[in-house]
């Protein structure tokens, strides 16, 4: 039994620490928002060097390992420089399921993600309720011998830029989904920028013929929800890790500033209320770092288990991690709500990972739905 | 111990109402509702009518053109007001230099600046906070060299609200640096179109520009400008807070944001049913109104001792900590309510770097932004730490 | 529009806390629980002189005006010196009852209360299940012509004395009210103490034959309940008024400890992290108060109305009151465990208050099953 | 990171239940778990046991009689003993003074207390509070006099706990007033039954007498009872301290509690169906469920750096903080289950001032008392505000 990290996973931190402090300090990020308004190519590539697009896959399909552990410490790091890139859409989600489709089609899909050659993306919104909208947003309609694909869908997260879009369709009781380039017609997208400077789209299909061979796969409801809640689950676990990076983040800046910050002619981290506080923050972040482990070693224990473990993870995130987060601004002061400080950014992403993969109440009813006994 | 309105207190209440009626249309009521914000004009307008109506100063004495509401009737009309998202009435002119200058101006003074500021004529700004004074004030560095007939000023003040649209701002700044910090302050007003003044906008999270830096460098001020006399500003300062009104409770502001959140609720869907049926979304509500109700009894206990003629004491520092606490709760739940609409950058009515329109519900625009904006008011207006310090020292005693 | 005290408020208010100051000291209290085991005969006496025992009542039934605040006051002072005499179920239940049930019997029975000449008690159990504890634990045995009463109930405050008990039972969607003497064979009544010094009673029918004549009411169930859910609320509300002066005198007895008790060489109010909880503390009381004065005023207002705030001031005490009470136990350190101190005495009355009259859980229910619109 | 246990530390797990299973009976464990407590001989029954099966001095090296288990096996043994209620070892002794000895002591002192500790002919306790010391240890005023091969010692401590069974008292006494507080003092061993020492019951709320006061009137006690240098006790104590375990978290006791109240809840019935099925119930669960976990993990990951060399710093002391908080939240929630039943005193196996017998379920006997009881874990052992200034201080730099 045995909570600390491996020398690899040391090394791991280690180079993602380097890369991005040197490449995605504050000041960098900022320039990057003003060019490219978002995902940046360039450091896509570089993911795809450092071998980070295929941390998340088995040797056997050509990625490096797809130990648990190593991908959510790469999180923590992309969380903790507040990185642009939907890594959790376009290569996580996309990726996991092509794993677990297995095709050599999908074979060769995979090898694109894991070398950034091609951008893939899910179709899907990342809320509670992406079963009902995965299962009644779009449909296909058939049109003197044609097939159509048409409705639309709210809140898609890494659809910003893609070459190949998966899209999941109901046709009576399987899901058909259907891989569809870019390029095609019939569709439109539009992307609105996040409080979190990600981009939140729309998407509609107001007639995009679809041709048979842009089914990759089809499978029964059941048995897509199983592969896919499993996913589902990792991505928001990912999230988790992405929050703690931050949360850990807010943390040292905060101490920081109550260190140097002066009035009344001392620091104020001298000052006992504001020092009670910070240990109270102190032992939140090392809770949700134990909570998050749990939930690391235990994901692949029984699903009801996996379940708890996620929602167990989300909650905690949702309500005390919030919580810290909002003392984080308190204890900046003004300078907490200024756009030019860091802190306040790190602050929007934990409001934005509050939201995604599912409210504190919907994970509260999941956690409290498994038996109890 | 009662809740009757007096007739006289009813028949307020529905002139109010009528004012409203006659002077705000629907759409722009709507507009602020869903997120968005009156414009300079929009505000200058409804003070304008509210001034014509007798109505402005409702906390000047008569002979200085105020109407001296009792406390009753200033609560009625915050309430009204809030109930029909009504323009807020600037305070820096109006609500704090304008008691001031009628406390400790010259003859002069309150010719030249009050009725200016009664016609809103005048947009005033508070110059206090500096960079490295926030909490503590007296601490504050902006210098004032007297030179024959003026001051000379130099210094930075920041955190200046809505200081791109004043005319006047009226300041701290140190006269003395020999004595102890509290005894080197003056209160002094000061021209926004001096020369050597430079108004820098602070853009907050949620990309709003409500607040600013504002850089003095020699500016020339005429020390007829003074107010009370040299050195004396922490005790101008003082009087001031002492008539910041208990409407920090914005009791009555919360209420509607908390009825938008209910009409919200019920046309949110949850798990197949509408969000307000969910029993943990109903308990947080509980948990809002156990907060709105202990403030709103709090406020009216405090108004009905007013009433009998005892002065509002520090006490009403504690209607600001849960006031303030409370909007950030309901912003906290609204956001909730309504997903992950709610992080999307609102499509605003006078914001630049904004989405050029909003994909969710209208009700959903500006959710986000405004839960990220409410972070100040902990802040503001002496931090809630600030404040416990006060409590601590003036009522608890320790 | 005032919510200030008239003079005649202040003047019961005075003369309640000269009167317990004097005689319900903490020293005197604990003398009265060695001697008495807690109800102490003397008091009520006094009480009755004091003219509390008609407080609750309207003059046309002999009492002192029935005005709610005026009581309200009184229930606060009774709280704030932890009295021991059980007034809310031997004055406050049975007086009302008799009240609405309205005959020229009850008016004695009622005259006998105010007086204090005579002990009346009502058999039920404040929980929250008081409803189906009513309905169903008693029943009425025909037994060749004779007719027996059956069954037994837990939990039931302020039958360790009595000399009149009225017994609800249920008989064919009626309840018929018997008024039994404590003379009466065929009953056992076991007392046992509870944490904070009342009693807490089982009682046992094993077969008592009931006479015609000591049936003083009969109504059906749903005017029974009509009557008794507004009484059950107003002695709710006086519960809720007994801890506010409880949680005063918390608040008090802390800040004093702080003022006084020195450790690192000064007093430990002086440490910023202890100032920072009193001023909590302060807020927590008076917003407990301004609740309880919401309460008051709008108790005659549409039932919904009555029974929100009557669970926001319950939810209020099993929430926020209750940990103020813990927090003014911690601030005591040691001595705030220690029996021989009045904080923890206060401490366990206000764990009591909690449960009785229904779990936070309950109230919480009973709210939101209003409408929120 | 992985959670397999190592062959060994399974087969240990073994050998603990098998050791419990011969050593303790089944009417002893539900004693317990409803709510009663082990007389003095039944845990000395137990202690020997431990000791004759080489398990007692589990922190003590190897030579001095110990055993030297690994944390994780400290871990375990905690864990299976806390999930079979057997008794708790008591720390005075084994946990607290004996290493204190073993790293201080002369041989002499390590010859006549060592084994009598081993074999729990001594029974120990802890003399450091003092009515006016209590947060501020460094405070005391308990003095030591210096006469020939003696101290005299008078003084009063308090808060000492089962003094009453005590044999010794291992004390922290003032020996010298010039010097700064902390270097005045010596810490010495005191045998209870010396002429001059009365102990007084501190009853606490819960009816129980855990705590005693103890008056030190001229006690005479030989030189030879002093453990290291004269004014160096605080060195002593220091070291004490930092040998305290992470076990302070409680995690296992806190876990069969939890055990336990899921078994109470699927018992009692709200609302006309099990309370456990309740909605606002569950979220209490998950509360402390999750505060359960993080705790779980956080000491995993504590003893997993301690297996890896690391002595535990002073992180430690938020598992105590965390630890209190959660024993105080699940008897608060236990209570709140079993419903006025709560109430009532419990009918206690050795304590005076109880009902003759307990109306309500057997589980539900002593809940009420257990809530008041555990007030104490948030005081006692450095109070969770101390512990949060070490933290400050030690952790956090500030």
């Amino acid at each position: 039994m045995n909570l600390t990290f491996s020398e690899e996973q040391v090394l791991i931190k280690e180079n993602a620490q380097k890369f991005l402090n040197l490449h995605y300090s504050f000041e960098k990020r900022r320039e990057i928002i003003e060019e490219s308004g978002g995902f940046y190519f360039k450091h896509w590539k570089d993911f795809a060097e450092l071998g980070w697009l295929g941390l998340a896959f088995p040797e056997k399909v050509g990625g490096y390992g797809g130990n648990i552990s190593n991908l959510m410490i790469l999180m923590e790091c992309l969380g903790s420089n507040l990185t642009l890139e939907p890594f959790t859409f376009n290569n996580l989600i996309i990726g996991k399921l092509f794993q677990e489709i297995q095709s050599d089609k999908t074979n060769n899909f995979l090898e694109e993600i894991i070398t950034g050659k091609k951008l893939y993306s899910f179709l899907f919104s990342p809320t509670e309720n992406y079963k009902n909208n995965i299962l009644n947003n779009l449909k296909i309609v058939n049109e003197n011998g044609k097939v159509f694909l048409k409705g639309s869908c709210n809140c898609v997260f890494g659809i910003e830029k893609f070459d190949y879009i998966l899209v999941p369709v109901l046709s009576d009781n399987n899901i058909l989904l259907y891989l569809l380039s870019q390029k095609r017609n019939g569709y439109e997208i539009r992307n609105f920028e996040t409080i979190d400077n990600m981009k939140c789209s729309n998407i509609d299909f107001n007639s995009l013929e679809l041709n048979k061979d842009e089914i990759i796969f089809k499978m029964s409801k059941a048995d897509f929800f199983e592969i896919f809640d499993y996913i589902y689950d990792l991505a928001t676990l990912s999230t988790c890790s992405q929050a703690l990076g931050i949360i850990d983040r807010m943390y040292d800046l905060t101490l920081d500033y109550c260190k140097t910050r002066k009035q009344f002619g001392k620091s104020i981290g001298s000052f006992q209320v504001i020092q009670h506080r910070l240990v109270d923050m102190h032992i939140t972040k090392e809770e949700m770092r134990s909570l998050n482990y749990m939930a690391q070693v235990k994901f692949d224990d029984k699903i009801e288990i996996r379940k708890k473990n996620i929602s167990l993870n989300k909650i905690f995130l949702g309500s005390r991690a919030k919580n810290m987060a909002q003392e984080c601004i308190q204890l900046h002061g003004g300078m907490g709500v200024a756009k030019e400080m860091s802190i306040g950014h790190y602050f929007s992403k934990i409001t934005s990972f509050c939201t995604l993969f599912g409210s504190i109440d919907y994970h509260k009813e999941r956690y409290a739905a498994n038996d109890f006994q | 111990m009662d809740l009757n309105l007096s007739d006289e207190d009813k028949n307020f209440r529905k002139e109010v109402k009528d004012f409203i009626k006659k002077n705000l249309s629907s759409e722009q009521q709507k507009k602020i509702k869903n997120g968005g914000s009156y414009t300079k004009d929009e505000t200058i307008k409804w003070q304008r009518a509210l001034f014509k109506n007798n109505w402005f100063a409702n906390n000047w004495p008569k002979t200085y053109g105020g109407c001296e509401w009792s406390p009753m009737k200033r609560y009625i009309f915050d309430q009204e007001t809030a109930y029909a998202y009504t323009p807020q009435i600037v305070p820096f002119g109006v609500t704090m230099v304008g008691p001031v200058i009628i406390e400790f101006g010259t003859e002069l003074q309150k010719k030249s600046f009050l009725p200016k500021i009664l016609n809103s004529e005048h947009w005033w700004c508070q110059g206090y906070s500096e960079p490295g004074s926030g909490s503590d004030l007296a601490s504050l560095k902006t210098k004032a060299i007297s030179e024959g007939n003026n001051y000379i000023i130099n210094g930075t003040k920041t955190w200046t609200t809505l200081a791109q649209h004043a005319d006047w701002m009226f300041c701290l700044v140190r006269t003395d640096n020999t004595s102890k910090p509290q005894e080197g302050i003056s209160f002094i007003l000061i021209d926004m179109k001096s020369k050597g003044i430079t108004v820098d906008p602070i853009i907050t999270l949620d990309e709003s520009h409500e607040v600013n830096t504002v850089y003095l460098e020699d500016v020339v001020v005429p020390k007829d400008n003074l107010i009370y006399q040299e050195n004396k500003g922490w005790t101008v300062a003082k009087y001031l807070l002492s008539h910041e009104r208990t409407s920090i409770a914005q009791v009555a502001r919360s209420k509607s944001a908390i009825k938008k959140l209910k009409m919200i609720a019920s046309h949110e869907v949850f798990d197949n049913s509408p969000l307000i049926d969910n029993t943990r979304f109903r308990d947080k509500l509980t948990e809002l109104e156990m907060d709105l109700h202990s403030l709103e009894y709090t406020e009216i206990r405090i108004l009905s001792e007013e009433a009998k003629g005892s002065s509002p004491g520090p006490e009403a520092s504690f209607l600001k900590i849960r006031g303030s606490e409370l909007q950030q709760k309901i912003s906290e739940l609204t956001l909730e309510a309504v997903g992950a609409f709610g992080l999307i950058k609102s499509n605003s009515y006078n914001q630049d770097n904004s989405n050029e329109y909003f994909p969710g519900a209208e009700y959903a625009n500006n959710v986000g932004a405004e839960y990220l904006n409410l972070r100040k008011t902990t802040i503001y207006g002496g931090s809630n730490e600030i404040q416990k310090n006060i409590l601590s020292k003036m009522v608890l005693g320790l």
